[in-house]
């Protein structure tokens, strides 16, 4: 499998440390109320089949966190950009 | 038909023309006590389980494929009960019991071979951690050696101990591990479940959950609806996909993991090896190729095959560990799919829909769990209860933080 | 070892004596094939100034203006060099820039860059933590093919050209300068380099020259 | 020796008739020419019986000449280069080739295992899940040994591999598989329209199919025409041919793993030349033309040496120049195969029949029969007879009549298979072709490929060259550029149907499916009578397809015998699922550089040379090797440690600390992200201060200590522990580019650019004053415990000096720019020598932190949360961090967890070993009764007793309570009392002054 960087261009997977899915999204809030919303953001995953939409870190590279859509069935990629959007 | 030395020569001489189909071929019933869904290692167990332990008969396994064709199938045949959290370790010992009686149990020879898991340390400090393990084993009623450099080389002298950028200091030994032939796991729980009665289903996906007030009533299948009274998930890789159709969200990803054999050889490798400093780990089948693994291809993916980097990760630990093995051939590599749970550790539970039970998240070493999983599946299906061995198999320990993560890695699933 | 007298070296002064990445390993010589021509040349640039410069966050333009007024340099947007009075700067991420100098050696760049960009990069020194390794010759391209991913086929990979990349399993920033390549690497895994190199330069010969 | 090659055809095929190549077979001299395979060489010398087989020990000859072979597996070379299951069909004959049969005993002729057939009726397929049962322990004693030495083929060398093998990596356009008629084609269209083009071909020649027939193309012999375009491609210098190289797999992202067997055709490998080399081809295009493979007709006993596929037959004819017998039948269903009569016949191979099972006569046949002067029969195989090699065939006419023939040839063929498997290895599922009745490749390809010539089913030579040109003229297109107009139509109508014949029914003896693996008709109809009625079932049942062939020659029959036995159409059987590789590959060549101390690359510390010098013990932590102690001579590892505690506690001791993971960590908002980060508070920490903090993981748990200091309001330099390094800094770009991008902060590691030693000990102020330049001060007024600063040390070196202490000793890390770390280590001996210094190790080091109670890898090791380490007072009430909220929760907290405690064994003697759990003084070593487990233990000299770190269930709470520390894997007890972590200097008092 190969990621294109949108910084350094198409590069194989041993560049790359994969973190999984990019929807989840870290809570605002530290009250009791949120305990939910937190749990889900650690622990609860779609993991679908199909598009999906994921965290890699190209460590070897540029050293950017990217946003790549990825199908789980195919593993064809159909986007990727930066995580840090305006970065 | 019962297995034995008569049979075997009866059938010979009548030129093997007489031997009856292993299971039957049914048309689903309307609808059935149980329905298990997923005929791998542990549906079909469970299946055997409910029915021998519980006199739970009137059961099908749905399989989408042929059974056995899921994880059962294709992994590396490894059983062992060497964990280390009280979470675990009486779980995977009770089935290391189970595995030692299976054959007995389910007239079906499994080639259930105790040859000894030995996993070499490199470090005082990875030392320290096998010898806490180790303890927690032998706290448990498991067997656990701990050998010195000689005694490993005493049982693979031709292990890189001369060259080795991480070399060998010793190892913990556990001569009860050993390996299971896969396939003859799912065929002979199927046989044996089939002859108690249970329906085994092939070719049949199940596609839907029908719930009514918040109770299952059955399950959408390629084959139409079959009513049920409970319903049991053991869906191993694909266990997210199916639970979605119920509305269930998991703590679980689906990942690969890839296996090799070599070319069929003699006899090389005596007993299980593992290396801890690179990502490898290898036995003999008794065919005599080498089957070996390594580390998780690491995304997110239902393909069921992995990618180079991984092949040659493997190699490269393979040939830092054993350099007598470069010039043996890989034949084949292939992938399963994992069902890696937040914790590294699995989940038999109940769900929040009455009647309908989960079985998951085994991730990569769920083939030795077979026969216990089975087993406190059965118990919990049959009586409602969680079986004391798998107590803490629970979903809501990622709530409350009880979480089971012999890794230490936490939430993190391909880092399991 | 005796403690020297205070010399001045490259931009610092000290009485202690510098020691290359590759002291203890890599003797100059000839390796591998002998008959012939060396397929691959190879030779360490010592006491290059080697700096990370990182915009701040909303200057990258003021940096880009600042870089240009002092070394005549447009900063690039992608994984490639420009080349400015005395100093080689290489994008190597979004906003970041790793700068290369020989008049400006060791500590001297990262000083110089962070004093000019005070407020808007944040500067650090490098001219330790790497070594950088030039390795040229009509082989060049097939030692580095044996540890690099990276198509360096000269119409893709042009004067200039960089990446940030892995090298059999070792980080490393490669740039191409005219016809040779300079690999960064980091110092801690000089010897596994050079033991790399060895083996992957023998089939075409490889010469190892020192420089500075 | 020459004249001993009887069945040599002179003058014939393209090995060099001139020149004489000796080799062994079984010790047995022979001589063959360059350009033969062992194979060839053999049959040129008239050797038939090659091995045995897996399971019955049956003789076995050569079936093919390619490397789908099942059967011509031998052991090549010898010693620790002995490589069993060696294709003989593709082992490059070289001088001095030393090839041995396998999988017999006492002798290939002579084999006392192969009264294994006797018994087949038992040995059925899946027998032994059906017995060996009784009694259970007898299976690791009895059964299995016996099993597993009976079973495997090839003996492996147990000696480490002497070669060496490397990596590289290639980029194209288009990458073409194979160089038949249609990869060349394919190639030559790519190239000439200026793509990047690789061919590899895993022969040793080009040309494919076109060497081992005698067509013309364009007016010329095949042959001649092949060598021409091969000649073309080298000239064109964008095209790179890669010979003797396997494309073993197809990868995501249009990557290709290919093998080149560098120097298997020489008998060892030359000075710096690797044995293979493994490539990863990145291709934008690929068109696979990897040809077709020939299927048999199964008939009884179609294992004898002798039985050869039409194709096969042909290639040793025409290609090496070899009769692969005297006397030859043909069998076959299909027109390809006519051709092998003619070919041997011209050869001068007398050919007694051509044997024809389909329903209708076949015009064309009984003209070639008429021409080769053979007979024609309709009818099929009824037995072969010649245990070590065929001596007459029977066969079996329409009309029920028998005829035996004398013969030692007999030539099969059944029709061919595309080799399809590349374009299924991303999941793609072949398709059923009912004209053609094989598997062709499917709709659903890798992104990027393409296939062409008898891989995608294009049988005839004309639809070969049409098919390849055009693929690679589509490939060229598809990266960019314009290729030329296509020279060739493809031919109007070329799907000659075919009538498959699968196998003789009711022949005698076993007909033989799989053949290495001993798989017959009857095994294949069992296995379908058992319930086992998909492919997949059958093949795991029986082991159809599981042999090092993979099936090449035998899965499509298996899946027609299936199909008949259920009862239904072969189309909708399906097939099993090809994997990579597409022939075996050797470990070595995926390993490549990375075996023995080339595994991984290692990392030096920066006094590591300095330290060889004075005779340090060395450990590998993670990449690192670092000093673990310093022994002098005749010290025992036990007094150096104790000799280096007592050293640094009562004089000086230095460490080189450089492994520690260190973040520059710059910008306005630089303290804001470390207060996110730390669950302790760093935004206010004063400019020239240091402060300890610890990180969580968002689930709660302790993920990595260190220390951090600020070294400018917008400037911290932060330490992780060495085993974390790279952890953290991921984790740090996580914070910053995804949680939160709105902070102007900057990282970056500086890891590698400090030296950083630690100095510890009551004189070690004289030693770094020694060491700094005039004018600056550092007494414990000036820069006290905790400061840090940037300094000049021994004539203008910059240096950074932190006021820190894992000893609890007064102490001071000193850092300077890794060029200098060699001569500093050295200067700092120098200017310690007057106060005693001696460098300590990281065995050391560990005595003194767990005297001092400081929580290390043995105790982070993530399952462990601040509260366990005893570091739950240390998190910030007022605000967010990394780990906060789902730290809180009860469990992460509860007093029941095992926390961390001091451990005292009652006698100061006994070790208290690390791994032990902990249970009540009185209470049994069980599961039920575990109360945690020591974490960390050493001497410690100050104290004179063996004392331990352990989590221990509510142990801050138990002080003084005795407990029974409890090692059963190596028959220990002891008891020791729970104690304060802080063994050493409890309130700090010796950091402070
Ligand atoms: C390469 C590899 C190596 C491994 N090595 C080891 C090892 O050495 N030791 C060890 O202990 N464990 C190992 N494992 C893990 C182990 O194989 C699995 O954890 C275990 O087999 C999973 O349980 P199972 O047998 O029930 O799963 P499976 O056999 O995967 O069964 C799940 C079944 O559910 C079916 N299914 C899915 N969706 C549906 C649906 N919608 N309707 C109907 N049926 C459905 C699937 O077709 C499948 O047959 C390995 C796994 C892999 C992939
Ligand atoms: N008339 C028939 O029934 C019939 C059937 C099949 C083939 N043929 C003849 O065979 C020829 C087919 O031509 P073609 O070009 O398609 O195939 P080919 O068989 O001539 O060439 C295929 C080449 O690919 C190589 N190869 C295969 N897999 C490879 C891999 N993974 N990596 C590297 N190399 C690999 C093989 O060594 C071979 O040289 C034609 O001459 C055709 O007439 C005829
Ligand atoms: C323990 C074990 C041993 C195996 N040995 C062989 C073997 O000798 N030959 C072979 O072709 N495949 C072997 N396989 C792999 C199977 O052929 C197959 O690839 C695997 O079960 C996955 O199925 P799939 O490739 O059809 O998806 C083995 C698999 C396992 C789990
Ligand atoms: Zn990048």
């Amino acid at each position: 499998m190969r990621i294109n960087c949108p910084y350094c261009g198409a590069r194989g997977l041993e560049e790359f440390t994969y973190r999984g899915d990019a929807t989840v999204k870290r809570p605002e809030s530290i009250e009791e109320s949120a305990r939910d919303a937190w749990v889900d953001y650690v622990y609860l995953r779609d993991n679908p089949a199909g598009l999906h939409k994921e965290l890699w870190h190209h460590g070897a590279g540029c050293h950017s966190w990217l946003e790549v859509t990825r199908n789980t069935v195919t593993h064809e990629i159909t986007a990727v950009e930066l995580a840090a959007k305006g970065r | 038909m019962r297995y034995s030395l008569a049979s075997l020569i009866t059938n010979a001489l009548s030129g093997n023309r007489n031997w009856k189909p292993v299971w039957r071929e049914p048309e689903p019933k309307p609808s059935y006590d149980v329905i298990i869904v997923g005929g791998g290692g542990h549906g079909l167990s469970t299946a055997h389980y409910l029915a021998k332990e519980h006199g739970i008969t009137n059961v099908a396994v749905i399989e989408k494929s042929y059974i056995g064709s899921g994880n059962v199938g294709r992994n590396t045949t490894i059983v062992r009960s060497n964990y280390l959290l009280p979470g675990n370790e009486p779980f995977y010992e009770w089935s290391m019991k189970l595995w030692e009686g299976l054959e007995q149990d389910i007239n079906y020879n499994a080639m259930v071979s105790q040859r000894g898991v030995l996993n070499v340390f490199h470090s005082d400090g990875q030392r320290d951690a096998f010898v806490r393990r180790g303890n927690a084993m032998r706290f448990y009623g498991a067997d656990a050696e701990l050998l010195d450099k000689e005694q490993v080389r005493a049982l693979v002298p031709f292990v890189d101990f001369d060259n080795a950028r991480f070399p060998v200091r010793g190892g913990l030994f556990q001569p009860r591990g050993g390996t299971v032939r896969h396939d003859a796991v799912a065929w002979g729980y199927g046989r044996s479940a089939d002859s108690r009665g249970v329906d085994i289903i092939q070719n049949c996906a199940v596609t839907g959950f029908r719930i009514e007030n918040g109770r299952i009533v059955g399950v959408e299948t390629e084959k139409g609806f079959i009513g049920a009274k409970k319903v049991a998930l053991a869906v191993a890789g694909s266990s997210s996909r199916v639970a979605q159709m119920a509305g269930l969200r998991l703590p679980i990803e689906a990942h690969v993991l890839q296996a090799f054999v070599t070319e069929g050889i003699k006899p090389l490798l005596d007993t299980v090896i593992t290396f801890g400093a690179g990502h490898f780990y290898c036995s003999q089948s008794d065919k005599g190729g080498l089957v070996f693994g390594g580390d998780i291809d690491g995304y997110n993916t239902y393909a069921q095959r992995g990618n180079l980097p991984v092949v040659e990760d493997v190699a490269e630990g393979g040939m830092a560990l054993i350099p007598a093995i470069g010039r043996l051939r890989i034949l084949r590599s292939w992938g399963g799919l994992l069902d890696m749970s937040m914790d590294g550790s699995p989940i038999i539970d109940k769900t929040p829909v009455d009647g309908l039970y989960f079985n998951g998240g085994w991730c990569y070493g769920g083939f030795k769990a077979t026969p216990a999983s089975g087993w406190c599946y059965a118990h919990l299906i049959a009586t409602g209860e969680p079986h004391p061995y798998a107590a803490a198999y629970r979903f809501d320990r990622f709530g409350s933080g009880r979480v089971i993560d012999e890794k230490g890695m936490g939430a993190q699933p391909n880092l399991h | 070892m005796p403690i020297l007298s205070i010399r001045k070296e490259g931009g610092s002064v000290s009485n202690l004596e510098s020691t290359s990445a590759l002291h203890g390993f890599a003797t100059p010589g000839r390796y591998g094939k002998r008959d012939g021509e060396a397929g691959v040349t190879a030779s360490e640039r010592k006491n290059l100034g080697l700096a990370t410069v990182v915009a701040r966050k909303g200057q990258e333009a003021a940096l880009k203006t600042a870089i240009q007024g002092a070394y005549g340099a447009d900063l690039p947007d992608g994984s490639r060099s420009a080349v400015g009075k005395g100093v080689r700067f290489i994008g190597i991420g979004p906003g970041q820039w790793f700068a290369v100098s020989e008049s400006l050696a060791n500590e001297a760049l990262a000083d110089e860059l962070a004093t000019k960009l005070q407020g808007i990069a944040s500067v650090a020194d490098h001219s330790s933590g790497r070594a950088v390794m030039r390795i040229e010759g009509p082989a060049a391209r097939d030692v580095l093919a044996k540890g690099l991913m990276i198509d360096l086929d000269p119409r893709v990979f042009v004067d200039g050209a960089a990446a940030t990349s892995t090298l059999s399993h070792m980080g490393v920033l490669l740039w191409r300068d005219g016809n040779a390549y300079d690999v960064a690497l980091f110092r801690s895994v000089g010897g596994s380099f050079w033991g790399w190199l060895r083996d992957s330069g023998a089939a075409f010969g490889l010469e190892f020259v020192t420089t500075s | 020796m020459a004249g001993n090659q009887i069945n040599r055809l002179s003058g014939k095929g393209l090995v060099d008739h001139g020149k004489t190549v000796s080799f062994q077979f079984d010790g047995e001299a022979f001589s063959g020419h360059p350009g033969d395979t062992l194979a060839s060489a053999l049959l040129a010398n008239g050797v038939r019986l090659v091995g045995r087989s897996f399971k019955y020990h049956r003789p076995r000859g050569i079936l093919t000449a390619g490397s789908e072979e099942p059967n011509a597996l031998v052991e090549l070379r010898t010693g620790a280069r002995r490589e069993p299951n060696t294709r003989a069909t593709t082992i490059e004959l070289y001088d001095g080739l030393d090839a041995t049969s396998q999988n017999r005993w006492p002798s290939l002729k002579l084999d006392v295992l192969s009264v294994n057939q006797l018994a087949t009726p038992i040995f059925g397929a899946g027998f032994y899940y059906k017995t060996f049962m009784w009694p259970a322990a007898f299976w690791e004693k009895l059964y299995e040994p016996m099993i597993r030495r009976a079973a495997g083929l090839g003996y492996p060398s147990k000696l480490s591999d002497p070669d060496h093998y490397e990596k590289s990596n290639a980029f194209c356009d288009v990458l073409v598989i194979g160089s038949g008629a249609a990869g060349l084609s394919a190639a030559l269209a790519a190239a000439k329209a200026g793509a990047r083009v690789i061919l590899c071909e895993e022969d040793f020649e080009l040309g494919g199919r076109l060497l081992a027939e005698s067509d013309e193309i364009d007016g010329k012999p095949a042959q001649e025409w092949a060598r021409a375009a091969a000649a073309e491609l080298e000239s064109l210098p964008d095209c790179r041919i890669m010979r003797r190289t396997t494309v073993f797999g197809a990868y995501d992202g249009g990557v290709y793993g290919a093998v080149e067997r560098v120097s298997d055709h020489l008998p060892v490998p030359p000075e710096h030349a690797p044995r293979q080399r493994l490539w990863r081809i990145v291709a934008k295009q690929s068109v696979v033309c990897a040809g077709g493979i020939e299927r048999p007709i199964l008939f009884g006993n179609n294992d004898r040496p002798g039985v050869m596929l039409a194709g096969a037959v042909r290639t040793y004819v025409n290609r090496f120049g070899v009769a692969p017998g005297r006397t030859a039948v043909v069998f076959a269903d299909n027109h390809d195969a006519l051709r092998t009569a003619t070919d041997l016949a011209a050869a001068g191979v007398a050919v007694r029949a051509i044997v024809d099972p389909r329903p209708q006569a076949s015009a064309a046949a009984e003209q070639v029969a008429g021409e080769a002067g053979a007979l024609y029969i309709r009818g099929g195989i009824e037995n072969v007879r010649g245990a070590l090699g065929i001596k007459s065939v029977r066969v079996k006419d329409a009309q029920g009549g028998t005829k035996e023939f004398d013969c030692d040839l007999l030539a099969t063929s059944g029709g061919w298979n595309p080799a399809l498997n590349l374009t299924t290895h991303l999941g793609g599922k072949p398709a059923w072709d009912s004209a053609l009745s094989c598997l062709v490749p499917g709709e659903d390809l890798p992104p990027g490929m393409q296939v062409a010539g008898a891989a995608a089913g294009q049988f005839s030579l004309q639809a070969c060259l049409a098919s390849g040109e055009a693929a690679g003229a589509e490939a060229a297109k598809h990266c960019g550029f314009s290729p030329s107009a296509l020279r060739r139509p493809a031919p109007a109508q070329d799907r000659a149907p075919a009538t498959p014949v699968w196998y003789v029914e009711n022949s005698r003896g076993k007909a033989f499916v799989d053949f290495q693996n001993d798989v017959a008709v009857s095994d294949v109809k069992l296995a379908a009578r058992e319930g086992f009625r998909v492919p997949d079932h059958v093949k795991r049942y029986t082991t159809l397809g599981m042999a090092t062939d993979q099936g090449k020659t035998s899965n499509l029959n298996g899946a027609a015998i299936l199909a008949e036995a259920t009862g239904r159409y072969l189309g909708a059987v399906g097939s099993t699922t090809f994997r990579p590789p597409y022939t075996p590959v050797a470990l070595g060549a995926l390993a490549g550089h990375h075996r023995g101390k080339d595994f991984r690359p290692t990392r030096l510390a920066p006094s590591h040379r300095w330290a060889e010098e004075q005779g340090a013990v060395f450990v590998e932590v993670g990449a690192w090797m670092r000093a673990l102690m310093y022994p002098k001579p005749g010290e025992a590892a036990q007094e150096t440690v104790n000799r280096e505690v007592s050293n640094t506690r009562t004089n000086v001791g230095v460490c080189d600390v450089s492994t520690l993971g260190k973040i520059d960590v710059q910008g306005p908002d630089a303290g804001e992200l470390l207060n996110r980060v730390y669950i302790n508070a760093f935004a206010k920490l004063p400019v020239g201060k240091a402060r300890y903090g610890l990180m969580l993981r968002e689930d709660g748990f302790a993920m990595d200590d260190g220390t951090t200091a600020r070294l400018a309001e917008d400037h911290f330099y932060m330490t992780t522990t060495t085993a974390n390094a790279l952890k953290v800094s991921q984790h740090l770009e996580f914070c910053q580019q995804v949680l939160w991008p709105e902070l102007d902060v900057q990282t970056v590691s500086a890891t590698e650019q400090w030296a950083q030693y630690a100095v510890a000990g009551p004189k070690a102020r004289k030693v770094i004053e020694a060491l700094l330049d005039a004018g600056q001060d550092i007494s414990n007024d000036a820069f006290p415990y905790m400061a840090c600063g940037k300094f000049t040390v021994c004539g203008g070196t910059p240096a950074r000096i932190f006021r820190l202490s894992f000893s609890g000793e007064l102490a001071y890390e000193i850092g300077v720019p890794a060029r200098y770390g060699d001569a500093l280590i050295r200067a700092i001996i120098k200017a310690g020598a007057e106060h005693g210094i001696a460098p300590y190790g990281t065995e050391a080091l560990g005595v003194m932190r767990i005297e001092k109670g400081h929580a290390a890898g043995p105790e982070l090791n993530g399952q462990t949360t601040a509260h366990d380490l005893g570091l739950g007072k240390m998190a910030s009430t007022k605000k967010d961090f990394i780990g906060r909220f789902m730290g809180e929760r009860e469990a992460l907290n509860e007093a029941g967890r095992a926390a961390m405690v001091g451990l005292k064994p009652l006698n100061p003697k006994t070790r208290i070993a690390s791994g032990s759990h902990l249970v009540k003084r009185d209470a049994q070593a069980t599961g039920a009764n575990d109360e945690g487990y020591v974490t960390s233990m050493a001497y410690s000299p100050e104290l004179e007793t063996f004392i331990a770190l352990a989590m221990l269930s509510n142990g801050p709470a138990r002080m003084g309570e005795v407990v029974k520390v409890c090692d059963p894997l190596r028959g220990n007890e002891t008891l020791a009392e729970v104690c304060s972590a802080h063994f050493v200097d409890p309130e700090g008092g010796r950091l402070r002054v």
